[in-house]
């Protein structure tokens, strides 16, 4: 059967089995995930996309799992190996080709890239690049969102073992736990922030133990399983709304790409390659499904070209639209038109 | 009635709580019976209970918070212990707030308080005056009040405002300036004001250093000599006009500030006049801030660290000489 | 007997006594203190101080014991409470008397004042307000020791629980285990940062539960019981310097004064006033020394009477320097002379 | 051979292990095989085993760090991943670093590297140019080398230095830059350079900029029109007598630098020069800087929102027929 998370710090009974339903869509979002990166990786590969290119290889389990839960009037910020739950979250393909491939009616209309994009309006903040500073922000909303009274909401962050390092992640932990908002906190060690391993990084056993120094209640998982991603996900956020403190979860896994598409990951051993949390969860996914024959071969042939299609279709329409023009563009900083400075 | 500088923050802050339930106020101390490390929300959280908060020690993430409120509506106003302490906060103000606009289309609405400025004995770090670190950068709206009515009218315009400001009062002004009154109106954000009428020179100012170029235009008038005092008030966006327009009538330039010699606000306003008001000059400007170390802590170097109304007058007599 | 310290995470057995001679020496450094931080407090009240005076009042046990065990060559890096510390390591009273009088003499020369004060070329570093901050910079110094191949050396650092809060303390924590240099900091918990109680700083159950996180051995104490912070911290300064990971000690006390002497602290609740943790370490220490006869009154007396004997005299001599004048002062930001910016 | 200028900052510190034992690298990625995001340290972790450590993801440590072993002898050099990200370590540089000669009078020999400037398609995180918030502060020396001698001369000069150092290196010119050979001599730290001769216009600039300049000044040279180049090198300190000197040759002064507007060092430049060389301006001092808005991603507005050749020429030739 599918196999249940481990949890380190509380041992619960519950549902050892996510629904089938459930699996399936996370899945299809994992592939679908797949499938885009791989072809941003192609086009980065064929100087198509300038800048970088930062994929979620190997963590589309938890990625997905983050955005499975989230509902309306939820928050999700994300960072950068987050396509799947992004895409789980709500946010359409067009805005990510749009934003690699610098189109004006991008989300960030050129004006930033790649994986610094969101819509703050609809509930996906949009990251910057200094790691750890989100949580906090995401804290704020949902402190907010307290103050004017609204009830069952949650707010979902991720975060590397890698920014787990920064002091904004340290005061954004503390502050949410002090306010007491419903926030779940993802952090995935994927074993190296870009080509440092753990034993550069950190020196505790392992990253949950800092749940308890902050009055987080603190889970792993073994993030290959996506079972266990949904199982463990779907509880924190399940208690978080409920009105739990802050919750963090500490996923497992192995970043299978570069840092982003321009680093060849030489640095990654073979010997960390052996290891289980090395798995590809999307291949273990696809496993389960025919093992357990959750869906047929046929049906998942279907899957993947549809997800194929959509990337293709939300590439070519991105790739047709026009670039930002200078001459155009409303050099602007700040919103009130008026306390423009004007520098000579 | 008199009230202090101190006094019209506080008040400001009163009055946009009770006129807006968007605003609530963030930052180390402010809550309790205590009210800030200067009492500048004194009794305030006992007026507007659950909307004048206690943070942690975490200035980047007092910010972040603001920051995530105000995506959802609100207007918070973040109280810095000291201005010397947004070090630890400069990333969340410039990258985070400073750029949300730009990149999103969606203004970030805080206010960040900045009890900024020297009073002797108070050293290093708890003296500084750091307007230049957020003017340089893009998004923000830098106000430096020097004056009572300024201080009330400036912070409830900066929660007015849509985009994030930060707000530098100047500690050494909290007891030192009273007014008769509250205003009901001031000037509007981004134009500067003559302080006093001059024909001889114009000296460019803002925050404490104002009164300092007062008693010094005082002082020369007794001579016959007339000085035009031109206040800031925002060091950005900055009023170029004005200033060219007084420096049309007087010919000389001196810029006072007392935050650090390199860059800085003095260096821009002079850049802006020759750049724009070359042939308006009949003499070199000039300018006068601080001393290029830290700020002492013994009240006979900081007194020598700043400027002051004599090194002020002799710059400006130099000045009248050319 | 002497009360022996509880330890949180790791129940040790050892000497439940601190030898006397130890005790009566901390004894002494605290009334020193005492006796020193009383007299500042009151020519600060005559108007002869300038800027703020700051106490470690109810502290001093604590703060004792940090200096106890440090020999030549290890770092001590004090902050704001530590006077009984910083006079156990070796400052002379006659330096804290010229910074807070403002002397030219002061090894802060006027330029600094009050607690902003050290010699780092005597391994006590200067300390920044910017809470946090220090931690990182001990680090510093014990790594050069270990490039350098000196063995038998540790840095003790202090906190209190408000700065527990600032990235700059995650940060320095975080780095000092993953150097594994032998550090001991030593978080007093007195219950208030200033104005803001401790439900306002954090959500933790204890703060020594952050330990486990970044790889520390932790460790709690009773600020109020001399003995105990002798054996706590001697037992931390032990480890650290055997090579164990870097320790960290929370130690729980009242600040029974104001944050500063400007403060009344009349937020300071009765309720917590009650607590054990309230009462008075020195008091406390003079009913032990009283109760187990470890000196007589005559001899507390006459101790009592030689520390007010140095404080007069330290205080005297500082007041007859000349305070530093700006026209003679070298106003030069960096040591090398030909790279200074003349600034027209 | 050939040698870039991201190869010169590798040689340099390379040599800088091979020479000094107190010398150490730390950064994120320094170590193992990688040798840091932009390689400049690759193979040296190899080559000098426990000299070249990885960091965490924690900029402020990684300066405290740095500071602390500097004050127990040796002469660390921090790698910030992109300078951008030094605003994490801000308070630590400033207020730490900065200070720390003032007040105990023992100095803090440590070198932060500040991948710094734009690339296209880097955006508002990776493409800052911080030099202006560096050198507004005392206490620091902020170099900003713009060629392969200067980036390998100035950087081993920079841990030489026992005041804290901001070695500003410019990731455009990493692989642009290439120079036959390594110098084994610079001019000293502190001098500005003549990159070119000229007598119409002084062009006064820094870094990447240099190259955008000398690139007008060629296409000027075409219509006989000669533009003196002047590359400061190490804005602060800023060589004034060298600048002064120039525009007493040209009569005319343009700033340009990558920053943004607001304050920063061509305003700086402007101020030095309109404060001791005012008569010696037959024109009105112009700067040219980036816009004020976070640096965009995009190629097609990063290219407009820097300063570049037309921009540049554009400027001169207004200021040319002033
Ligand atoms: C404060 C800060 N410093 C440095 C960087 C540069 N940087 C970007 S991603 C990265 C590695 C992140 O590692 P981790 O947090 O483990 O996330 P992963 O890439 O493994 O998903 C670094 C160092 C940054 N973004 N923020
Ligand atoms: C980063 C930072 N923010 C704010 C301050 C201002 N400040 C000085 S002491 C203090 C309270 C410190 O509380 P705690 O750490 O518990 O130490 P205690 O005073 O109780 O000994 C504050 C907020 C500071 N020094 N540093
Ligand atoms: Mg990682
Ligand atoms: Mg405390």
């Amino acid at each position: 059967m599918l196999q249940a998370a481990q949890r380190s710090e509380k041992k619960t009974k519950g549902k050892k089995t996510a629904p089938h339903e459930r699996y399936l869509e996370a899945y299809r979002w994992m592939l679908q995930t797949r499938v885009f990166e791989d072809k941003l990786a192609s086009l980065y590969r064929g100087g198509l996309i300038t800048g970088g290119v930062y994929v979620g290889r190997g963590q589309e389990a938890i990625s997905a799992a983050c955005g499975m839960f989230l509902q309306k009037g939820d928050i999700f910020a994300p960072l950068i190996r987050d396509q799947a739950g992004r895409s789980a979250f709500g946010e359409p393909l067009i805005d990510v080709a749009r934003t690699y491939l610098g189109s004006r009616q991008g989300p960030m209309r050129g004006r930033d890239g790649n994986i610094h994009r969101g819509k703050p309006g609809q509930g996906q903040l949009a990251m910057i690049s200094h790691l750890g500073a989100m949580i906090s922000v995401t804290v704020g909303v949902l402190l907010a969102k307290k103050f004017k009274g609204e009830t069952g909401f949650v707010g979902l962050t991720t975060i590397g073992e890698g920014g787990m390092q920064s002091g904004a992640t340290h005061e954004g932990m503390n502050i949410a736990a002090v306010e007491q908002v419903p926030l779940v906190l993802v952090a995935t060690n994927n074993h190296y922030a870009y080509s440092t391993p753990n034993d550069r990084e950190f020196a505790c056993t392992d990253l949950v133990d800092r749940a308890k120094g902050y009055g987080f209640e603190g889970y792993t998982v073994d993030g290959t399983d996506l079972a266990a991603c949904l199982d463990v996900i779907g509880g924190a956020v399940k208690r978080a709304r409920a009105g739990r403190p802050p919750q963090l979860v500490v996923a497992s896994v192995l970043r299978l790409a570069g840092h982003g598409e321009h680093d060849d990951a030489s640095y990654i051993t073979d010997e960390i390659k052996r290891e289980p949390f090395a798995q590809d969860c999307l291949k273990c996914a696809e496993k389960v499904i025919v093992d357990l024959n959750l869906a047929d071969a046929e049906t998942l042939k279907k899957w993947r070209d549809e997800a194929a299609a959509e990337v293709e279709n939300a590439v070519a329409t991105a790739q047709k639209e026009a670039a930002p023009e200078a001459g155009e563009e409303d050099w602007c900083a700040i919103s009130m038109r008026h306390l423009v400075d004007q520098i000579p | 009635m008199s009230i202090t500088y101190l006094e019209a923050i506080r008040e400001a802050q009163a009055k946009l709580l009770r006129d807006d339930d968007r605003v609530f106020i963030y930052g180390q101390d402010v809550g309790g019976n205590f009210g800030g490390a200067f009492k500048a929300t004194k009794g305030l959280a006992k007026e507007f209970p659950g909307r004048v908060l206690n943070a942690p020690i975490s200035e980047d993430a007092m910010v972040g918070t603001a920051i995530g409120a105000a995506l959802q509506g609100m207007r918070p106003i973040v109280e810095m212990q000291f201005a010397d302490f947004s070090s630890i906060a400069l990333n969340q103000i410039l990258n985070n707030a400073g750029t949300h606009y730009w990149r999103t289309n969606i203004p970030i609405p805080i206010t960040v308080r900045l009890p900024s400025g020297g009073t002797k004995g108070s050293g290093p770090f708890h003296s500084q005056s750091m307007e230049s670190l957020y003017a340089h950068y893009p998004g923000l709206v830098v106000m430096t009040p020097a004056t009572v009515e300024d201080a009330y009218t400036m912070l409830i315009e900066a929660v007015a405002i849509d985009d994030p400001v930060v707000y530098c009062e100047h500690k050494y002004l909290y007891y030192h300036l009273k007014a008769d009154r509250l205003p009901t109106e001031g000037l509007p954000i981004g134009k500067a004001r003559i302080a006093r009428e001059g024909r001889d020179l114009t000296i460019v100012t803002y925050s404490a250093m104002l009164h300092e170029s007062l008693t010094v235009a005082e002082e020369f008038a007794n001579e016959g000599l007339e000085i035009e005092v031109v206040d800031l008030r925002t060091v950005k966006p900055l009023d170029t006009d004005t200033v060219l327009a007084s420096v049309a009538r007087t010919g000389r330039l001196l810029c006072v500030g007392e935050s650090f010699p390199w860059g800085g606000a003095t260096a821009e306003v002079i850049a802006r006049v020759t750049a724009e008001g070359f042939h308006l000059l009949d003499a070199a400007p000039a300018r006068i801030n601080a001393k290029d170390t830290p700020i002492p802590y013994h009240p006979n170097l900081w007194s020598a660290h700043r400027p002051s109304a004599k090194t002020i007058a002799e710059k400006a007599r130099n000045l009248l000489r050319e």
